[in-house]
């Protein structure tokens, strides 16, 4: 796997501004991601960071200045769990509208032992707790074949065992050539090296 | 052509040639109003079985009429925003749907208050009646549907689904009523064709109805330049411009 | 593992949307019970006189089915949307137009379908001839599949709207009432004796257009939904 | 800064309901359009002959007040218990069941007044008597008032259940359909020029009743809701 | 004010049992709450926090074992932030439903700009962030007058600087004679003691 900074970038984005409410968030941002790469978004609340998630991912289109090219269909996980309440914890992975892979039964049995759902497999998501229904969706993370994942504080409401496996895992994908955006109010603590976009200065490192 | 498509793209352009068109529509737009109320309510003779009640038609027929042109330049404005992603168009349709609805609602006011000395009543379910109501609703429904929206770039392409849609169903919509009314019962009064008005009535309409056009097209350019202004209120020209206003 | 080719996809969500249909077996009988309740109503505040009940009947049934259509396309994308569902999907790699069409088959064989079945009962208690019920089955089954596509429109450009609400039925009712036109009339027509196949071959007409248009509407309306 | 009394904070919550509403104008236009839309229907489903339409104006006209308040009681305490507002309602030191009936009233200001203030347009529009018009808005007037505070019982109950859905109007539908014959019997007395006050007074005596007693199995309901 | 933990307790709980799921979250759990103390629950995700926490409110009413004992009117911020999308976030403060206080302007005002939401008293909350919408709910405690306070995951979505000033706060509550019960999956930095009580061990330290 090419993890060289050199290639063509998985994500790039030129020149981003954007206003939202009469408050400049951005302006002439400019970031270009490759594999290998895990890169942290900073700011404090309401800095603009979802905002500038969603333009990444493409889910936001118009309204900004500015242009994203994307080289992967990247691995979006937002603010909002996209965990259906009805369906249990395999239901939510086996039929997800994601479309990105069909699992197989051991497969997401595995994934989810790993986020520490193991005995909950079966059980109708909403009765799950707050932390356990966030990490349905992390599981995810355990499942997927992209590249490149954008995540929007995955660690809300998750412990802090889960917290760090969840970074071992994301250093491990890292490692593998893949590249990651992330957000979170909490200091990473990851082994492999953090590319920092500090919202509030503008300051790429 | 595509130079003049691309102006017609910006913003400063449009709200430019927008007020120079305004500047001699809203005059021409008055003399006709005028003339044509006169002409219609005082230099003509009341009609033999209606009286003077049929004076309501030289509002009624024009406001109809252009009720329905509106949609069609609603709709296609629609059709190019969608197609060829220009925003301007958006303005347009923007702009186009508050004048349309009133117009529809001033031609079903007026019949209704026509309806009661002529008919009896003030509303019957008759095709075009009915009709009207539902041509009521869709551009109801596209000034809600503008107005739901907090991102009006967003606002603007979600109305030009919408009236595209209602676009392809207008025909199905006029088809259906029409031939709907004509299956349950025949028309207890007809509409009399235009063919059977008299002249001395037909002309004064006819200005009334030119009238009734130039009053949308004044409306529509003025919706649309307070839309824009609203729209690029952070621009550099929109400035100069309130910079300017300000000053005078 | 790798990703589902589109037809596979929309199997899955048609499955997905079934199945959490049939995890709300109240919501599922929803049509059923719309149709109950209305039919109850209509000869409580109408009057019972079996005659005027038969010469209403295919408007009645047909009202009801236009109105329970109505109620519940609000619902076909808003707890995607609630919980996140929806950006995945329109994140998705598949065609967004024929995912959506998966959404809208699902909840008419959760509604239409239901409800053109069970119909037969509801005639016969509001004295509808017997030899009218073929015609009110096609009639049904054809209109309501229109129904969920035109609703379906209305429903991905008002899920996104915090203070939308029952715009949807606004945006879509004018869209309703050829449907509602041309199904009355032929189940009218079957009763009357005259041939209904013209009235059916023109819901099947509309059919044809909407399952052409509707789904590319319907995603350029979840898009935009998205984006606000 | 110290809290509020009973009444002070029913008058908040009765505020608080009035201005979300208005922050939703399409929704407070919503017993409006609902009313407009159906009153299509009829004719289109019906056929238009003036007659006919006049015999069932007062049927027609309740069960459209019914439909539309038994639509809209199902959301009285949805978004409230979907945001936490709920739970912070049930621990509040004031009486629920008074609380309870603030959303009821704040519903009822929002539907049944409005529809019985516009009824007379569509009255109109079926051809219903002019000398029926006053009977027709108070009998809505009661009529509706009992509809909201026996639909705030459904909602209570059902606000809580993840699978719940139409189940209110299955709960609630028995309950409604005395007010509607009642209501519609009032208006036909009307229309014959029968008196309507025997009528109007047993629609009073169940609002009276129901004053009384629904608030609190409201706030039961409320409390058995958010614990589950 | 009686800050000392002899006098009365403002909350006590006598030997709870509860069991959800099939799974026994906690037993014969006994804990009194004294003004001046500042409780923190621990647990992993599903150890049953929130359970206990709604059932010392009084929210959950049914299905466990034990009592609880209530001196005060606490107030409780759960999981779900009670925060109206279409009110803004004065307007969310001067008509809560929670019936605390009636406050004026001016207090409002300035419990906004102490979570740092000054300039956004009056959009509509939804167009916050999602951390903003949090700290909508949380200006409540820079006005509330209660004496006992059950935050649950009071953190969730607030930056560092607001988990800080937040932390501050608490402190100086519970030195002016209040009580917090709370949970946090992030190690608490107060300057006053803190008690905890681990679900998983059955602790009380
Ligand atoms: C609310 C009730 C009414 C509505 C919604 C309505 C609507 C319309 C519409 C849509 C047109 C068509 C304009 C066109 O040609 O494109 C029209 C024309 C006309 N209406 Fe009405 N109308 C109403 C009541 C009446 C009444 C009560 C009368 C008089 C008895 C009347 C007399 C006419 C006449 C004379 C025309 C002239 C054009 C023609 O004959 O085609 N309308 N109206
Ligand atoms: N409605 C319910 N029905 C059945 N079991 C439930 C229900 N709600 C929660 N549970 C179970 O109770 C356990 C505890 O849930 P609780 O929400 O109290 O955990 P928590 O400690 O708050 O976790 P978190 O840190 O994730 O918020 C979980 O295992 C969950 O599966
Ligand atoms: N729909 C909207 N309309 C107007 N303004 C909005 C909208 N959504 C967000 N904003 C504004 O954009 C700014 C950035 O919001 P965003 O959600 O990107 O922040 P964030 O950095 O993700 O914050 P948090 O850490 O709280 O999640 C906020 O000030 C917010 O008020
Ligand atoms: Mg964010
Ligand atoms: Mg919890």
């Amino acid at each position: 796997m090419s993890s060289s900074a050199a290639g063509a970038p998985l994500l790039a984005a030129q020149s981003l501004s954007l206003v939202r409410g009469g408050r400049e968030l951005f302006c002439e941002l400019s970031v270009e991601v490759h594999g290998g790469q895990l890169w942290q978004i900073e700011g404090s609340n309401g800095a603009g960071k979802t905002s500038l998630m969603r333009i990444l991912c493409g889910l936001s289109r118009y309204g900004f200045e500015g242009e994203v090219l994307r080289s992967v269909t990247p691995l979006y996980l937002g603010h909002q769990p996209a965990v259906k309440a009805l369906l249990s914890p395999r239901e939510n992975l086996q039929w997800h509208v994601s479309g990105e892979g069909l699992y197989s039964n051991e497969q997401i049995d595995t994934a989810l032992a790993r986020v520490g759902l193991c005995g909950y497999e079966d059980v109708p998501s909403h009765t799950l707790s707050a932390g356990q229904h966030r990490r349905v969706n992390l599981a995810r993370l355990f499942l997927s074949e992209a590249r490149l994942w954008l995540l929007d504080e995955p660690f809300t409401a998750i412990d802090k065992q889960g917290v760090d496996e969840t970074q071992a895992l994301l250093a491990s994908h890292v490692d593998g050539g893949g590249a990651v955006v992330m957000t979170s109010h909490q200091p990473l603590q990851v082994t492999c090296n953090v590319h920092t976009l500090n919202l509030v200065h503008g300051v790429v490192s | 052509m595509w130079t003049f498509f691309h102006k017609l793209g910006s913003p400063p352009w449009l709200y430019a040639i927008a007020g120079a068109i305004l500047r001699w529509l809203v005059p021409i737009t008055l003399v006709a109003l005028v003339g044509g109320m006169v002409w219609g309510l005082l230099l003509t003779s009341p009609d033999f079985r209606q009286g003077n009640s049929y004076r309501i038609i030289y509002i009624h027929v024009p406001a109809a009429v252009v009720a329905l042109a509106g949609y069609y330049v609603m709709a296609i404005a629609g059709a190019i925003s969608l197609i060829w992603r220009m925003k301007m168009a958006d303005v347009v349709m923007k702009a186009a749907a508050p004048v349309g609805a009133a117009l529809t609602f001033i031609a079903l006011l007026t019949g209704a208050i026509w309806g009661k000395p002529t008919w009896g009543t003030w509303w019957v379910w008759d095709a075009r009646i009915t009709s009207m109501l539902i041509l009521l609703f869709l551009y109801l429904g596209v000034v809600a549907l503008y107005e739901a929206f907090d991102n009006k770039e967003a606002a603007g392409k979600a109305c030009a689904v919408l009236s595209l849609v209602g676009m392809v169903n207008i025909p199905i919509i006029y088809k259906s009523v029409d031939w709907w009314y004509s299956l349950h019962q025949p028309a207890s009064i007809k509409f009399s064709g235009e063919s059977t008005i008299d002249p001395s009535m037909l002309y004064p309409l006819l200005l009334m109805i030119a009238a009734f056009y130039a009053l949308f097209t004044c409306c529509l350019l003025m919706n649309m330049r307070a839309e824009l202004l609203q729209r690029e209120s952070r621009t550099q020209w929109v400035k100069k411009i309130a910079g300017k206003e300000g000053r005078r | 593992m790798s990703a589902p080719h589109t037809g596979q996809f929309c199997a899955l969500l048609l499955r997905r949307q079934l199945l959490l249909a049939m995890r709300r077996p109240i919501e599922m009988g929803n049509p059923l019970l719309f149709f109950t309740m209305v039919i109850v109503l209509f000869p409580l505040g109408l009057g019972p006189a079996p005659d005027k009940l038969a010469i209403f009947a295919p408007g009645v049934l047909w009202i009801t089915a236009l109105l329970s259509n109505l109620l519940t396309s609000d619902a076909v994308f808003r707890s995607d949307f609630d919980d996140g569902s929806l950006e995945q999907l329109v994140l998705a790699p598949q065609p967004l137009f024929l995912s959506a069409l998966a959404y809208i088959l699902a909840h008419w064989l959760t509604t239409g379908l239901l409800l053109a079945l069970v119909s037969p009962i509801f005639a016969l208690m509001l004295n509808l001839p017997v030899s009218a019920l073929g015609t009110l089955i096609v009639s049904l089954l054809l209109g309501t599949a229109v129904l969920s596509l035109l609703g379906g429109i209305g429903a991905a450009l008002t899920v996104g709207l915090k203070r939308g609400g029952v715009l949807i039925s606004l945006l879509i009712l004018p869209l309703y009432l050829p449907v509602l036109i041309f199904g009355t009339a032929a189940v009218q027509a079957a009763v009357t004796g005259t041939p209904s196949g013209p009235y059916l071959a023109i819901l099947g007409a509309m059919l044809s257009l909407a399952i052409a248009l509707a789904p590319l509407a319907i995603a350029a309306g979840l898009r935009i939904s998205i984006d606000a």
